[in-house]
């Protein structure tokens, strides 16, 4: 079908229409017509794609082209006043659900609660704590856990036995992370310029004191293969 | 001999002469040693797998001492790569020592020769990619994304930087924030003092100065140091005010004290 | 040829298989996928897809279909690793200026970082700075990740377990990449012998020798399907 209209149109050309000698074939302003109303951010005018395209085309005719052999597929060339469009077929609007998420920016209070969870884990609401030297709210951490970047790991041997956070496969795949191993040290960020400051020269080393030997052991369990 | 196949005016172009110089002139163009290697190769225009390792070491270090001349200040991983192509030199023109360990001349060469290959290859795929056809220049996306205002659920979203950012943020507050003196493990020497003037009454006889210590301060070794400190301090300051002597049997041996007053 | 492809699924499915039977068939999974690929700017991947349509549907067929289907159209069906987008026709770019977005000038040193990431992936940070023969300077590899053109890979496992660097999704979309193993010259470039982390003899002042079997091992992953 497409060869027919090819034909028609550079026949005519040939014989009645200086200016129509060189245009396109039809099929390939059909393309031209097809990849302009794809990419443009808003519907496109009759006049906007004459301007576009090449002396001698009729974007007119190819859009009627277009729109027929959209007919009955998943996406149709649709009229919107004197402009064009491409448009979801109406009857499969109920797979552009998740188009309509909204996306905001995490909080400061929860990315570092976040990024303590992901470098510390298996680690507990105290110790986030601690490492931020502010308290953790309860919404922040039920926040996390909603979003099912962090769940309950296992409950710490300590007095009390408190709960620990650990980071979930959801979050892994978020941050595009093979584990949560692979995030690197403080001393990697620093030699990828990630770190604005430097430490003065001559500064403690960073690593908290206290129990790492208890806690590297957990961790090392908990990034076993 | 080196300086010929760059510096000799006699037969060289004039072109060629201009861009010696550029290179010269130029040296923080260059992105280190390697980089200023294969820019010398191209002088011998052949195939870089063909590339006479001798002829550029001999040529390198010709730059560098040129540059010597100029008094241009070249960077210390030139310098070393300098040496180590001096190295390379002597190894591959002298007969070889079967005695010597570690690789030979040829193969050092070699791997140089594929530093060199590779990083040309890089270079070549580098621009090879640059040109390909690219999203948002030459092929394009979806201009319009479709909205069917169905379900609005909000996602909150972070990218892994802002995760490294806020965790580097953290942990390193601790380097930034003014200077404070701990206090939980610090003795000043007024508290030193006013213990010691108040004990030194009951110890006429030679005693040692650790046994001053406060109660507490003898096993962490921070409260220890900074305790023992003020304790010999304020100590001094007693013998000054000759209200003490000190005296020490031998080098780090234990420091006695023992009052002067005679009064108390 | 589609109605073919509909019989056969629907009528398995009536036979064989349960959950198949109430499957759409194939022209209209076809239609879906058609439907979601245009709505979004951004690729979809085949599980996002499979989330989207109903059970039983088997959207990697469907993609096949329509990527067919769009052979030598304005717009093109194109695989970018394990999702799929929509994208213009190359030929056609001259169309676009209105669309045309300011590239970001990268400058040469993030230019060839970014080529050896891609080539020699994973690879950690000393191994790039022994290709190019001087460090990576200070945000080199944060712009890279800050345009989502790299991102963390596994960590090598040789002594410091230093963290690698392989490219994005992202970045295969923007230089119209299938998958990684369709960077141009790749092929030769590994006969050559040039993508080989070849250990100096002896000790050089550039060298810095990586764990070579695992890392071809993890090459050989990274590039295959």
């Amino acid at each position: 079908m497409e060869d027919q209209i090819m034909d028609a149109a550079s026949s005519s050309g040939r014989t009645e229409n200086d200016t129509l000698f060189d245009a396109p074939p039809m099929a390939e302003q059909e393309r031209m017509v097809e990849a302009v109303l794809f990419a443009s951010a808003e519907p496109v005018t009759l006049r906007d794609l004459e301007g576009r395209m090449p002396p001698g085309c009729n974007p007119r005719e190819a859009l009627e082209h277009l729109r027929k052999r959209y007919e009955g597929r998943g996406v149709r060339v649709v009229r919107l006043g004197d402009a064009w469009a491409i448009r979801t077929a109406p009857d499969l609007g109920f797979l552009m659900q998740k188009e309509t998420t909204e996306l905001r920016k995490l909080s400061r209070a929860a990315i570092e609660t976040l990024a303590i969870v992901a470098y510390h884990q298996p680690v507990t609401r105290a110790e986030i704590e601690e490492i931020r030297g502010v308290s953790v709210s309860r919404g922040t951490i039920d926040q996390l856990m909603e979003m099912d970047w962090i769940r309950l790991g296992r409950r710490r041997m300590t007095p009390g036995r408190p709960v620990t956070f650990v980071v979930t496969p959801d979050f892994l795949d978020h941050f595009g992370l093979e584990s949560a191993r692979d995030l690197p040290g403080l001393k990697e960020l620093r030699a990828a310029g990630l770190l604005e400051n430097r430490p003065p020269p001559g500064s403690l080393p960073l690593g908290q004191g206290g129990d790492e030997d208890d806690e590297a052991e957990e961790q090392a369990e908990l990034f076993e293969e | 001999m080196a300086e010929q196949t760059l510096f000799s005016e006699a037969d060289t172009s004039v072109e060629e002469r201009l861009a010696a110089e550029a290179l010269i002139v130029d040296v923080d163009g260059f992105e280190g040693p390697l980089d200023l290697l294969l820019t010398l190769s191209r002088t011998q225009k052949v195939d870089l797998r063909k590339i006479s390792v001798l002829e550029l070491a001999k040529q390198y270090l010709a730059f560098v001492e040129k540059a010597k001349e100029l008094r241009i200040e070249l960077a210390a991983d030139y310098l070393v790569m300098a040496a180590w192509l001096a190295f390379l030199k002597s190894r591959l023109l002298l007969p070889p020592d079967p005695e010597e360990e570690g690789p030979s001349g040829e193969e050092l060469a070699a791997h140089l020769a594929f530093q060199l290959e590779r990083l040309q290859a890089m270079r070549d795929a580098a621009a090879r990619l640059m040109g390909r056809d690219r999203l948002g220049r030459d092929f394009f996306g979806r201009g319009e994304e479709e909205s069917v205002a169905r379900i609005k659920t909000v996602t909150y979203t972070a990218n892994l930087l802002d995760l490294m950012q806020a965790y580097a943020r953290i942990r390193t507050k601790e380097d930034f924030r003014p200077f404070v003196m701990d206090r939980d493990s610090v003795f000043t020497m007024e508290e030193a003092l006013d213990r010691m003037r108040h004990l030194l009454g009951f110890t006429g006889d030679w005693t040692d100065l650790i046994s001053y210590l406060p109660d507490g301060w003898h096993s962490d070794p921070v409260k220890r140091r900074s305790a023992t400190a003020a304790t010999f301090a304020a100590s001094l300051q007693l013998v000054k005010e000759g209200k003490a002597e000190l005296r020490q049997s031998e080098t780090f041996a234990p420091i006695q004290l023992r009052s002067l007053d005679e009064d108390t």
